[in-house]
């Protein structure tokens, strides 16, 4: 019996297209608690989504497939768990928020129908019941007269509201674990913050656990605990803020952390792009998948990919720099260079949350 | 709210669209709409038991006779133009002189007499009544003439009467020349009519004429609707229309109030059903649904069990029509009206061949008074007593080759190629295609002529084409009447088919033959008058500017509990006066 | 309460009201004229008839006017609702034909779209739902067949054996619902091949909306998924042509009535028009006309109700 | 330098490899998908789709049939030989002969001809013109839009047999009568379809970008949407292909068919409909003909919609995912029996 809330053993999911098998996940493994917030970061088409989706089993089966690995939720194997089990599962103990909520609410039913549906598939109450709650949870998110939200239809509201709304119906039957697959990325910054805000509130409330998915560090620092990196299907990195922030080990977290703007520098220093692009997972490269991208590539990481080597307290990084041999290509300790990696604007969220470059 | 809102709205438009549709839909045994009285006949099929195949009104009792033939473009007497209306007269009208196989005999007649000169006909009338009990007088018989003569009663059939028969001042009447007492139909009293002729008419024999009652209040009050449905339609004669469901079914009552009831027409219900897919019919048939087919189309004559086909001829000839004028054209006018060129296209055909691919049902002719047209005697045939020499019926490609040849060297061509181009205008319904396409391709085949196209047109455009002579050859199919006149006179100059416009231009004019028709149609003794309606059919086919191809006839498939069954093309009627049904 | 949104819908009635009004009236005036173009006289039959009696006829039914005084009785007429008799058919009312055959062919139609429109969107949801598996594959067959085969082969095949051989139907005539059934079935092919397949790219096309996500994260079963969200997004554009569409199936098909010779309109249109019934024709145009335009009408508002983006307001 | 074989040390690496290695061997954008284009995908596609290339494989042959069958047969279409009228199928006449003993082999195939004629550019012609109007009643919206739209409502309910009948006379009874027939009659359907999709594409972001740029209308609507929509279009095209055979064929039924000698299918079938009973070859024959005909097109308009589809072009096409789900109960049943 695992002591963490939700645990993935080295998941693997590949997608069966015409051109043949894509590997999207190959070997996750996490772990998340209550009331913690993870947040897992990477670029896009790295499988960040899927491997939450896959979480919740919400991929089609046909195409999407669990090749390996296990996923235990409070004990329970979700990997083996038929797709009429799962649904007791969605909605009660996980829920979702997605990225885009201009199409991800039914355009043609009103949003109080939509909630109520979601109130009485999983607790038997009657309809007053489930509207009440619907109304009361639309007032919670901060929507001013829920009564007359509860009414309308999707397409008259701003993106803001229907973010709101989303989170309301993600919330109504207090799952344990709320899923946030780039919450805020469609919304611009002031309604971000005040989304950010609301589900920091609500976590303090339910004491539930979030895995927030996002492509902006500055989110991440202000709302996770623990933070995984992830690359070409797998987590390249993954430990507490402090560890990620001021002692990367992987040299593409070097990179999004140096790819980060820095507002209050006035230098033209030039931001460091990562060149060239993600791999193709339709083929996976044999050895380490950022080998091609990164500037401190050895023969081995073309041969064969490093496996996850402890660096720290719950700090791991999968990279062949860490290998003793490797030692004489090693560069200079980023540690020196970790200042100016932390924006002052990131490291000020970070310190409101204590945490500091001696890394507690 | 919104929710019972939204339901609320689709079950009003749901529940409108049923309530308007249910409404008006009738499940009833294709009662009309207008609740009139219920059709009297039983309409068995209101207990709507399913499946089995014979049905309502099933033909099981012996007094019902359900038969399928094409219904009647309508029922007003006066602007009735096709002969599927004058089945329906026929059965529900009482008439002077009834025909049966040819033959007219008595009925609300008594006695007639003739005077001296042959042109006052006087007729004795019994008392007899319509369907609803009032008295039919002899003014309605007179009317029924009278109406069709009237100018501005948009009569179809004035122009055949007054040809046929030649009533005094008929014709100035119709032009509007002189007032309608002056007209030779009079009725002296209640009960006598008398007609009296401009000059006499050897083929009247005073009794061949189909004359109906026609109540002139009746029509006035109608107005348009005339002959429309059966509450604007009276009857007299042996049967009552009760219901007509255009495109389904009529159904006939034996009306009592007949004159001859207990004699002729024992049958007690006639159903007439349409069916205008010849499958259905016969699928019809053979399930016993249906006790008679009326015409049977070429193709099912090999499926139909041979005994319950019966042939009946229709007297009417098929031929090739020349426009002679050649439609101002100088050239094609020498081509067409050429002899020899027409010989060539005559000798060419196999008719036999050609009619028992093509149109079964018809016999190839070669001459136009064929059978059952009477000659010297009314027991003897026209053509064994005046035999004609015309064209073999099986062709000759070779005399048609030195024809054609003769007629080359006479216009002046070396070779075919140089022909003018020549339109074969024909309808659009498949038989004709299929005729002209044989045609045209036997042309080819024996004659080597390539320049004939054929023209497809819908029959109101057809005809309208050949009436104003744009067309070179034109498929025509001309009644062949009772006597010899009716052909012969549509030739004479001036003929109805010969000035189809009425203007004075006539494709075929020649004095003789006009001098023959003429003076045989006043020449009262039979023996003189049949020689010369003979040697004017000899001239007609030398010179005429037809290429006879076959006479139509129909083939109908009667079930064998049916007997008694007669059709006769002349009398145009379906004869069931001594029908007997026992299934 | 009157519903905020109905207010409009009146400005809204009366705006199509008076535009259905026009397109009317102009389909009246262009049906008239283009008539008079065919060539051809309506009284011409297969009887010798001189052109004398010809006139006469056309005299007598007033064709022989200027077109124009002939346009302004005709619309004079029409504006009592009197259509006239007919030319070919001396006696009978333009008025008591479509109110005689009209029920009839539209009880046919309504069958068949009661039937055809469920049985077809089923398939279509079958096929999508069970994309590249037999079902799918059978349906597609089934679809195929129907619309590959011409109706008139279809019927007859269907006459001969399930009418005549089986005896399972009776083979033709119209009398009550038993003769009503192997016609719908024929009639009704077209609908369920037409509807099955274009409801299946459909539910394709929305099978990967995030909306079915977010309502699969919610835990709905699979069924309640299709039911509740696909259908009702799916079905929105199927609704565009179903105006002209159920008054097509109304008014009648030429080929089935003649098979089955049911006594529908099917037939008056085509024979009408090929025997130039001048009168007639009108007269049913006219008649289809109302239809198309209250049917396309009921289908704007079915539009409102489904799609609330649409909503008339 | 040869690189020696040294032994793999703990830790299962080999110390050697630990050096960096030359920029140049790297290519950091090795793109390991080939770049398809968009068209070489849909040809990809097809290809595999086995129904897909049956079909094309029987429409080719239908059409070779049609072009050289009547070519190479010793009887003429129209040749009547009245002495052997309604033979059925024989080695003499491989489709027997018709009612005026003409050789049915030859004519069927004729009347494919016109059929597939009449069937391709009787479809492809009112599509065209449906698009163009479609395309300006879409894009300039206002009144031109009400115009347009009010004629069609107008032309849709005036019964089409009018303008056949009105064409077939003024312009004879021949093959391109019957097309331009056909396209008065059909024109107004794409119209409507096209104006639809013009304004669904109307105001979306690539549309007002390549306006802001200066292009032309007509441009945009050429470069820009049709792309989009290539696939809707060729779908219902290649089922609009169909319709066009079916209408001539109904046209036939009705006697308004092409004017003789020439035939068609649709006459065929409609001139055997009514013996099925008697010589059913004369009626089956051109039914089936039809019926491929149609079967093929409207099949391939199918596998042309799974393969144009630019969703669809990652997932796999229909039968991709049978062939797929056929190995995977294979392997079950391989599993089932080795446990």
């Amino acid at each position: 019996m695992s002591e963490h809330l939700l645990e993935v053993k080295d998941l693997k999911v590949s997608f069966d297209t015409y051109a043949g098998e894509v590997k999207a996940v190959r070997g996750v493994s996490f772990y998340l608690d209550g009331g913690e917030t993870l947040a897992i970061v990477g670029e896009s088409g790295c499988g960040k989504s899927v491997t939450i989706q896959t979480v919740m089993r919400l991929n089609p089966e046909p195409p999407a497939r669990i090749v390996g690995g296990s996923i235990l939720y409070k004990g329970e194997e979700l990997t083996s768990k038929t797709d009429k089990e799962m649904r007791s599962y969605r909605g009660k103990e996980f829920s979702m928020i997605f990225q885009d909520a201009m199409t991800s609410l039914n355009p043609v039913v009103r949003i109080g129908k939509q909630m109520c549906e979601a109130i009485r598939i999983h607790e038997k109450v009657s309809h007053e019941e489930a509207k009440r709650r619907a109304i009361e949870m639309l007032g919670k998110v901060g929507l001013s007269n829920p009564e007359t939200v509860y009414r309308r239809y999707p397409h008259t509201m701003s993106g803001g509201q229907r973010q709101r709304v989303m989170i309301a119906m993600a919330l109504c039957c207090h799952p344990s674990i709320l899923m946030a697959d780039e919450p805020t990325t469609a919304l611009d910054v002031t309604t971000q913050a005040q989304i950010l805000e609301l589900m920091q509130d609500i976590q303090r409330e339910t004491g539930c656990g979030i895995i927030l998915i996002t492509h902006n560090l500055g989110v991440v620092a202000r709302m996770a605990e623990r933070v995984a990196v992830m690359y070409a299907g797998q987590i390249v990195e993954k430990g507490k803020l402090s560890d990620i922030f001021y002692h990367p080990k992987h040299p593409y977290t070097w990179g999004l952390l140096g790819s980060m703007p820095d507002m209050q520098e006035r230098s033209d220093s030039r931001l460091t792009a990562i060149p060239g692009s993600p791999p193709d997972l339709f083929a996976p490269p044999k050895g380490c998948g950022f080998a091609a991208r990164c500037p401190y590539c050895m023969e081995i990481c073309l041969q064969s990919d490093p496996e996850e080597s402890p660096v720290g307290e719950g700090h791991t990084a999968r990279c062949w720099l860490l290998n003793p041999y490797a030692a004489a290509c090693r560069p200079v300790p980023p540690v020196g260079r970790d200042k100016q990696l932390v924006t002052p604007e990131v490291a000020g969220y970070l310190e409101r949350k204590g945490v500091t470059q001696d890394g507690q | 709210m919104t929710n019972r809102k939204k339901w609320l709205t689709l079950g009003i438009t749901v529940a409108m669209a049923l309530s308007v549709l249910s409404s008006c839909g009738t499940y009833s045994d294709g009662s009309t709409l207008s609740d009139s009285g219920e059709s009297a006949s039983e309409s068995g099929s209101s207990t709507a038991s399913s499946g089995e195949s014979s049905e309502g009104t099933s033909s099981g009792t012996g007094d019902t006779f359900t038969f399928i033939a094409t219904q009647p473009n309508t029922l007003n007497m006066i602007q009735s133009q096709s002969n599927l209306d004058n089945y329906c007269f026929y059965l529900t009208q009482e008439m002077l002189f009834r025909p049966y196989d040819g033959v007219y005999t008595a009925e609300v007649v008594d006695d007639w007499e003739v005077d001296e000169t042959n042109t006052v006909y006087t007729y004795h009338l019994k008392e007899t009544n319509w369907s609803d009990g009032t008295p039919i007088t002899a003014d309605d018989f007179a009317y029924y003439l009278l109406a069709q003569l009237d100018p501005n009663m948009g009569s179809a059939n004035a122009s055949t009467l007054i040809t046929n028969y030649g009533f005094l001042n008929a014709q100035a009447y119709y032009n509007g020349e002189c007032d309608v007492s002056e007209v030779g139909i009079k009725a002296l009293d209640d009960y006598t009519l008398q007609l009296t002729l401009e000059k006499p008419v050897a083929d009247f024999d005073g009794t061949n004429i189909n004359v109906y009652p026609l109540d002139a209040d009746f029509v006035a009050e109608q107005g348009e609707a005339l002959g429309g449905t059966p509450e604007n339609y009276m009857c007299s004669g042996p049967y009552v229309l009760t219901d007509w469901t255009y495109g389904s079914s009529l159904t006939y009552e034996k009306n009592d109030q007949w004159l001859l009831a207990d004699e002729q027409f024992q049958v007690q219900t006639l159903k007439m059903l349409e069916a205008s897919d010849m499958n259905t019919s016969v699928s019809m048939f053979e399930s016993g649904e249906v006790d008679m087919i009326l015409t049977v189309d070429n193709d099912y004559l090999d499926i139909l069990p041979e005994d319950c086909l019966q042939y009946f001829p229709f007297n009417a000839i098929k031929a090739v029509q020349f426009n002679t004028l050649g439609q101002g054209d100088a050239e094609k006018a020498a081509l067409l009206s050429n002899e020899n060129f027409r010989y060539a296209l005559s000798y060419a055909l196999n008719r036999e061949a050609i009619v028992a691919a093509v149109s079964p049902t018809d016999t190839p002719i070669n001459r136009y008074m064929i059978a059952p047209m009477t000659g010297n005697t009314p027991e003897s045939l026209f053509e064994d007593d005046y035999p004609v020499e015309s064209v073999p019926l099986s062709g000759d490609a070779d005399q048609a080759k030195t024809y054609l040849q003769a007629a080359l060297d006479e216009l002046g061509y070396t070779s075919v190629d140089e022909l003018p181009e020549l339109s074969y205008l024909t309808f659009e319904n498949d038989n004709y295609r299929l005729m002209a396409e044989t045609l045209v391709d036997q042309w080819n085949q024996v004659l080597g002529l390539d320049n004939i196209s054929i023209e497809l047109k819908p029959i109101p455009d057809a005809i309208q084409s050949m009436m104003s002579y744009q067309y070179d050859l034109y498929y025509t199919s001309l009644g062949g009447g009772t006597a010899p006149s009716t052909f012969l006179n549509y030739w004479i100059t001036g003929g109805s088919a010969n000035d189809v416009a009425a203007n004075g231009t006539n494709i075929f004019s020649n004095a003789d033959y006009d001098a023959l028709v003429s003076e045989a149609t006043s020449t009262m003794d039979r023996e003189t008058r049949m020689g010369l309606y003979a040697q004017a059919e000899q001239i007609l086919i030398d010179e005429g500017p037809l290429v006879m191809i076959s006479t139509s006839g129909i083939y109908s498939a009667v079930a064998d509990y049916v007997d008694g069954f007669m059709y006769n093309s002349n009398d145009n009627a379906i004869e069931l006066n001594y029908l007997t049904v026992n299934k | 309460m009157v519903c905020k949104e109905l207010i409009p819908l009146k400005k809204y009635i009366l705006q199509r009201l008076v535009i259905s009004v026009i397109t009317l009236w102009l389909i009246v005036t262009v049906c008239f004229f283009l008539l008079r173009l065919l060539p051809g006289n309506p009284f011409a039959s297969t009887t010798i008839m001189t052109q004398e009696t010809l006139d006469r006829m056309m005299a007598y039914y007033g064709l022989d006017q200027p077109l124009w005084k002939q346009y302004l009785t005709y619309m004079g007429n029409l504006l009592q609702g009197n259509f006239g008799y007919s030319l070919k058919y001396a006696g009978r009312s333009v008025n008591y034909v479509i109110a005689s055959t009209f029920p009839v062919s539209a009880q046919l139609g309504f069958q068949a779209l009661v039937f055809g429109i469920p049985v077809g969107l089923l398939l279509g949801i079958l096929a999508a739902k069970f994309r590249g598996r037999a079902m799918d594959a059978g349906i597609n067959v089934f679809v195929i067949i129907c619309t590959a085969v011409p109706t008139f082969i279809i019927a007859a095949l269907l006459q001969f054996v399930l009418g005549l051989k089986l005896g399972l139907f009776p083979v033709a005539q119209w009398k009550s619902f038993s003769y009503t059934i192997l016609p719908t079935l024929c009639l009704s092919l077209g609908t369920i091949s037409g509807y099955a397949r274009s409801m299946r790219t459909l539910m394709l096309e929305v099978d990967r909306q995030d909306y079915l996500k977010t309502a699969k994260a919610k835990g709905l079963g699979n069924a309640r998924i299709v039911i509740f969200h696909q259908i009702r997004n799916a079905i929105i554009p199927m609704i565009t042509n179903l105006g002209t569409e159920i008054a097509g199936m109304l008014m009648g098909s030429y080929v089935i009535e003649k098979i089955f010779s049911i006594p529908g309109m099917g037939a008056y249109f085509v024979d009408s028009i090929q025997g130039l019934d001048y009168t007639m024709v009108m007269g049913l145009v006219i008649f289809q006309a109302v239809i198309v335009i209250v049917a396309n009408f009921i289908v704007d508002l079915l539009y409102g109700i489904i799609d609330p983006r649409i909503r008339v307001a | 330098m040869e690189k020696e074989k040294q032994p793999i040390v703990d830790g299962g690496i080999d110390p050697a490899l630990c050096r960096p290695v030359d920029r140049s061997k790297l290519d950091t954008d090795q793109i390991v998908r080939p770049s398809v284009s968009y068209w070489a995908g849909v040809w990809r596609r097809l290809k595999q789709d086995k129904l897909a290339i049956f079909c094309a494989l029987l429409l080719l042959v239908l059409i070779l049939l049609a072009i050289f069958a009547p070519i190479f047969s010793p009887y003429q279409y129209d040749q009547t030989d009245l002495l052997s009228s309604n033979l059925s199928p024989s080695a003499e006449h491989w489709f027997g002969t018709d009612s005026a003993g003409r050789d049915m082999w030859t004519r069927v195939w004729v009347g494919a001809r016109v059929s597939l004629a009449v069937g391709f550019i009787g479809a492809i012609l009112p599509f065209l013109i449906g698009m163009f109007v479609g395309s300006i009643a879409g894009w300039f919206g206002g009144w031109i839009d009400m115009l347009i739209m009010r004629i069609i409502d107008i032309g849709l309910c005036i019964p089409s047999m009018i303008y056949v009948i009105l064409i077939l006379v003024y312009l004879g009874g021949g093959p391109q009568a019957i097309i331009i027939a056909l396209a008065v009659m059909n024109w107004m359907g794409p119209a409507r379809g096209y104006r639809g999709r013009i304004l669904q594409f109307k105001n979306r972001e690539f549309t007002l970008a390549a306006e802001t740029l200066g292009a032309s209308p007509m441009r945009i609507i050429y470069r820009h949407i049709l792309p989009n929509i290539l696939g809707n279009i060729v779908v219902s095209l290649t089922s609009f292909v169909p319709a066009a055979i079916f209408m001539e064929a109904s046209l036939a039924f009705i006697g308004l068919g092409i004017a003789p000698p020439m035939t068609s299918l649709g006459q065929l079938a409609s001139d055997g409909a009514g013996m099925y009973r008697t010589h059913f070859y004369q009626f089956a024959i051109p039914s089936l003909v039809i019926s491929l005909i149609i079967f093929a097109f409207f099949m391939l308009g199918n596998c042309m919609r799974d393969a144009l589809d630019p969703q669809l072009r990652d997932e796999m096409s229909t039968s991709a995912l049978r062939r797929r789900r056929r190995q995977e109960q294979l392997q079950k049943k391989q599993k089932g029996a080795a446990k």
